[in-house]
């Protein structure tokens, strides 16, 4: 086995509690970065899986871009919302 | 094996955020946990111990893609409703029978 | 000419229009008649590739299994001349409707996205490529219910819409994936050719995310609730457009994936179906009654029609697993299901775009504000009317002859007490849709007028009412012709 | 053997059935005179194809239904025969009494209506059949619906909602039925079926469907609220043809499809139990009304009874009878309603309290009242004692011939006495009208001009010829398509 599997778990345990993070916290800035954790996780088990293209592609778009429009919108949200 | 658990948990976790969570953003947070979910699912089926198969692989680079362009149509959807009620709670938005 | 190019003229258009509003600004009429000029290409395409199925295309060097596939038998190319049909005469139907409206371009370009996802879903080979144009249709969809944006009630709609039906299409792609677990490969024929012969609890544990997973856009009973919701908030045509042939994109997913990958011999998905489809049409026909805004009624009316659909495939699928001896009441059972597809595509289009004719006159979607109104719109009124007898299952119009058939192919099986007790829902549902039928109709027809200053639409917004009025009768003056049709979908759908 | 004529009939009225709404701009009269004149050459073509024979002729085939053909025996052209011959009439009274003035688009409906009445009478295929008993649904409706009484709105949708349920029976009834046997085309039935469920479940829901049509006692209700509101051309016609299509059916699909369920015992008995309910039910209520045209109305309930055990009887003689007495009872019938018509016009009333002592005033408007009242009780100068006098002859004999029983022969005896009650109320209404003090507001009553109640005096000079010569009827009766 290329990968011992301790490390699996402890991947799949670093998503599935990110997720939870992500969907529980109140602030929505810190939802946006336990988002953006959880794909990085993601990411990781790809490259684990034999398929490093989609990790990159995973990191670049939904850890990168997904997460920064996120937080582009709450700042603009945020913004309307003071004045 | 242990990843298609991660992916159907992950699933679970996204219907359960959709269904519970009244905040717009919630909502599509919840839906690209289902799309990184299922992403998953592929990867994982497509590996057989020592290699992955490349199918998978460009379906999921694609996936992913559509996964970004949904999102990103969603919050424009949010921009949208939040100029118009001023608040992104989704319950702001129950004059429609759900 | 391949198939390629039949999802490719209305990508160019879309582009082309884009293109061209960068340099003329605000013609919207320019936008539709280009449009219109595209599907035409399109609709000219779909005549010479029709003598030629089954036929596959592949991008060269890539073959199946793995590269990308586009094939067309019958069933595919039933859906792709009903989208086409559509499309032209929704777009014709917008050239006026739409003319107010501002960014017209986008609407134009998003239509004939709308339009070539939906050809794509029909035409593609592999369920990869299916789930990317299912995506382009969806997001397209999504785009239109919305377009109006200034308004909350389409921004609402389109944000609930977007949820529940993206959460149905990963859902899909989930079911997909697994059915990728088992066989390792993607290709429609492939997987069929490669599944295990006997049933595996993986494959019915994909039948449900499948069924669910597109039965959300396809509106079944409990995935049904942003039906109601989106189909009003759209513009009419486009209401048209979802409700005739969009829904029908997801009826055409579930059978294409249940039929021709899992089969219904080896899978006994016949009773869910049947289940989900009577409960569809019982529950939707119930939630009609209430209604008082035009187009829900009419959104419920597209949900109960859809179960008539499912519960039709359900039939043919309970057959070929549980009595293939009779096999033939399954081809009876799909061939009436096939030509309810077009029935319902026809008559609930006319309904909508008639209504739109009465909106678009008096700035109101209740129907008691319509009251009387054929006294002052008679056209479209009695076009109205047609459609709505034609779905309320009345003879001789289109609507009576696929409800008959699939009532028939249940009373072929009268053996089994589940066919009995279907067949009696089903003529019970019938009644029920004549009922609130003949009252919209009464409501329209028969009382006194109420908006006194309404006139009849303009010829561009009459043509294509009539015509598909026309289109209506005409489907039962030719209706042999049409069964040979929809009997060729039965074939391509059960080998 | 092929005819054109019968395909002719039918496709001629479709086709000039949307004329009268083209040429009713350049006059008011022109549209109803059209339809008469239609009607009438109609009538006489339908008389002339009866007289070469029974028919056939082959239109189309649809592969899960089977061939169609529009055909005709004895008894479907007795039937074609005297729907036409009714509805010119008809058509012809709308002319004379309101002088053209009906409303745009009424003689389309009418003319379609007409044609569906034929094409019921004239299909071979059930599915066929169906379509038609559709479209005179659809037609009448609409009728209803424009230029009914006040109260039209709920009525037409009662009317739509009760129909459409019987329609959905007979629907369901005909899908079991062919099913059961394998085809729905009666020239394409070998040898008699046996009774399978599925073949008797069928015809209990054609039945039941008819029950439904024919305003039987269940499900009568929609009758006299219809007949009250609906204008009394589309009246006088529909209380011929609702009886005499439920009628047709039963005796079509239970002779060309499935004979041997007329032995089954239950059926019949339950037929004539119907039948005896309707005669006493309808006509009780009957003698209470106040209003003619609901009075009528109760009366063709009552009148269905007769029909149910004319074919309870189960027998070729019966139908005869059954086919008398549809006719004498359309032509009966459709008088007096037109007769009703043209009191609420000349009176201003139809309510037999606020008449009497009419028959001095208008002798022949009365004279005609009265002969189609003797008819609908069956006395014998009238087409009606044919009819009544076959029908209970052959019940009788069916009681007692194939074995003695006891309790239909006593409900046809029952059925015999209570036939008292429609001379009751059949009498009690000319008293009423006819006879008596002359009320203050009818001192100026008086008959009509002779040429308007011209085809009124037709129908019932046509009550007695028939009946004088009753193997017109009898003779046509026993042709059958080879």
């Amino acid at each position: 086995m290329p990968y011992p599997e301790l490390l699996e778990y402890a991947i799949s345990l670093l998503i599935i509690a990110s997720a939870i993070v992500a969907i529980e916290v109140r602030d929505l800035v810190r939802t946006a970065i336990s988002f953006s954790i959880m794909s990085i996780a993601i990411a990781i088990a790809f490259y684990m899986l034999g398929a490093p293209y989609v990790s990159a592609f995973q990191l670049a778009v939904n850890a990168g871009a997904v997460t920064v429009l996120f937080l582009a919108l709450l700042h603009v949200i945020q913004k309307r919302r003071r004045s | 094996m242990i990843y298609s658990a991660t992916a159907m948990a992950l699933i679970l976790i996204g219907i359960y955020c959709i269904a519970t969570k009244h905040n717009m953003i919630k909502i599509i947070i919840g839906i690209e946990i289902i799309c990184a979910g299922v992403n998953l699912n592929f990867i994982s089926l497509a590996w057989d111990g020592q290699q992955s198969d490349p199918l998978a692989s460009s379906v999921v680079l694609v996936s992913i893609a559509i996964g970004a362009a949904i999102a990103a149509f969603a919050l424009a959807f949010v921009m949208n409703a939040f100029k118009q009620t001023g608040s992104s709670d989704a319950r702001k938005l129950r004059r429609l029978r759900w | 000419m391949s198939l390629f190019d039949l999802v490719l003229f209305p990508i160019v258009g879309a582009a082309g229009i884009v293109a061209i509003s960068s340099v003329v600004k605000e013609r919207g009429s320019l936008f539709g008649v280009f449009a219109i000029a595209s599907l035409s290409f399109m609709a000219f395409t779909l005549f010479q590739t029709a003598g030629l199925i089954p036929s596959s295309y592949w991008i060269e060097g890539y073959p199946p299994p793995l590269g990308v596939v586009l094939y067309a038998d019958s069933f595919s190319l039933f859906m792709v001349s009903l989208f086409v049909l559509m499309g032209i005469i929704v777009t014709l139907y917008s050239l006026k409707y739409m003319s107010e409206d501002s960014g017209l371009e986008k609407y134009y370009a998003l239509l004939l996205l709308l339009i070539s996802g939906l050809t794509g879903v029909a035409i593609s080979g592999d369920l990869f490529t299916l789930f990317v144009f299912w995506e382009l249709m969806c997001i397209a969809s999504y785009a239109l219910v919305a377009f109006r944006k200034d308004r909350w009630e389409p921004i609402e709609a389109g944000f609930k819409y977007l949820v529940m039906s993206t959460i149905g299409s990963l859902i899909a792609l989930y079911g997909i994936s697994i059915l990728y677990g088992m066989t390792g490969t993607l290709n429609i024929a492939e997987i069929a050719s490669r599944m295990p012969s006997s049933w595996t609890i993986e494959g019915y544990f994909s039948i449900a995310m499948i069924i669910s997973g597109f039965g959300v856009t396809a509106a079944i009973f409990p995935f049904h609730s942003w039906l109601p919701d989106a189909h009003p908030a759209a513009p009419s045509p486009i209401s048209a457009l979802l409700s005739g042939v969009v829904i029908k994109a997801g009826v055409y997913s579930i059978l294409r994936v249940l039929f021709s990958v899992l089969g219904p011999a080896r899978y006994d998905f016949g009773t869910m179906l049947l289940i989900l489809g009577v409960a569809t049409m019982t529950v939707a026909n119930l939630l009609v009654f209430p209604q008082r805004d035009i187009k829900r009624f009419l959104a419920f009316s597209s949900i109960a029609n859809v179960g008539i659909i499912i519960t039709a495939a359900g039939v043919a699928a309970y057959v070929a697993y549980h009595s293939p001896a009779d096999i033939h009441v399954a081809y009876l059972a799909l061939a009436g299901g096939a030509f309810h597809i077009l029935n319902h595509a026809i008559g609930k289009g006319l309904l909508f775009l008639a209504s739109g004719n009465f909106i678009h006159e008096i700035k109101s979607r209740d129907i008691v504000d319509l009251e009387g109104i054929s006294k002052r719109m008679p056209y479209s009124a009695a076009s109205f009317s047609l459609g709505a007898l034609s779905l309320g299952g009345i003879p001789p119009l289109a609507g009576f002859w696929s409800k008959l058939i699939i009532i028939l192919s249940l009373l072929y099986l009268s053996s089994a007490p589940l066919m009995v007790a279907v067949a009696v829902i089903m003529i019970l549902n019938s009644l029920f849709s004549a009922a609130y039928y003949v009252w919209l109709i009464q409501r329209i027809s028969f009382k006194p007028v109420k908006a006194d200053g309404a006139k009849e639409a303009g010829p561009l917004m009459l043509v294509p009412v009539l015509v598909l009025a026309v289109l209506c009768v005409a489907v039962t003056l030719a209706l042999p012709y049409f069964l040979d049709i929809v009997n060729s979908v039965a074939n391509a759908l059960l080998g | 053997m092929q005819n054109i004529l019968l395909p002719f009939v039918l496709l001629a009225l479709l086709a000039s059935s949307l004329i009268p709404t083209f040429i009713e701009r350049r006059s008011k009269k022109a549209s109803s005179i059209f339809a008469t004149a239609v009607l009438c050459a109609l009538f006489a073509i339908a008389v002339y194809a009866a007289s070469s024979g029974g028919q056939s002729y082959f239109l189309f085939s649809v592969p899960f239904l089977g061939e169609a053909s529009l055909f005709a025996d004895g008894m479907s052209f007795i039937f074609i025969i005297s729907s036409l011959g009714i509805s010119a009439a008809v058509s012809g009274f709308a002319v004379l009494a309101e002088g053209g003035a009906v409303k745009r688009g009424f003689f389309t409906l009418f003319m379609l209506y007409v044609a569906a009445l034929l094409g019921i009478f004239g299909s071979s295929n059930l599915i066929l059949l169906f379509i038609f008993f559709e479209l005179m649904l659809v037609a009448s409706w609409l009728i209803i619906g424009f230029w009914g009484g006040q109260n039209r709105s709920a009525v037409s949708l009662k009317y739509f909602l009760y129909t459409e349920f019987g329609a959905l029976l007979l629907l369901a009834g005909i899908l079991l039925l062919g099913s059961s046997i394998g085809t729905f085309d009666m020239l394409a039935i070998g040898t008699d079926h046996a009774i399978t469920s599925g073949v008797y479940l069928g015809a209990a829901l054609i039945f039941a469907g008819v029950l439904v049509k024919c305003a039987s006692f269940p499900f009568h209700s929609w009758l006299p609220d219809t007949y009250s509101e609906a204008p009394y051309a589309l009246t006088a016609v529909m209380s011929f043809s609702t009886m005499a299509v439920g009628g047709y059916v039963l005796m079509r699909v239970f002779q060309s499809f499935v004979p041997s369920i007329l032995s089954d015992n239950a059926l019949t008995t339950a037929l004539a139990i119907f039948g005896l309910i309707n005669i006493s039910y309808g006509g009780v209520i009957a003698i209470k009304q106040d209003d003619l045209k609901r009075l009528l109305a109760y009366s063709s309930i009552s009148q269905v009874g007769y029909m149910f055990i004319g074919i309870a009887s189960g027998s070729s003689l019966g139908f005869l009878g059954v086919a008398i007495w549809s006719l004498a009872h359309g032509l009966s019938k459709s008088s007096l309603f037109m007769i009703s018509g043209l009191y609420r016009k000349e009176l201003g009333t139809d309510k037999l309290s606020e008449m009497g002592g009419l028959s001095r005033k208008m002798p022949m408007t009365s004279s005609i009242l009265f002969a189609s009242f003797m008819s609908a009780c069956g006395i014998p100068p009238f087409l009606g004692f044919w009819g009544e006098l076959l029908i209970f002859l052959a019940f009788i004999s069916s009681s007692i011939g194939a074995g003695f029983d006891a309790f239909k022969l006593a409900i046809g005896v029952i059925a015999i006495a209570s036939s008292v009650i429609t001379v009751g109320y059949s009498l009690w209404a000319v008293r009423r009208s006819l006879f008596g003090e002359l009320p203050e507001g009818l001192q100026n009553a008086s008959d009509p001009p002779v040429v308007t109640i011209l085809p009124l005096a037709i129908l019932t000079s046509s009550l007695v010829a028939i009946s004088l010569l009753p193997y017109l009827i009898t003779s046509l009766f026993w042709v059958f398509v080879p």
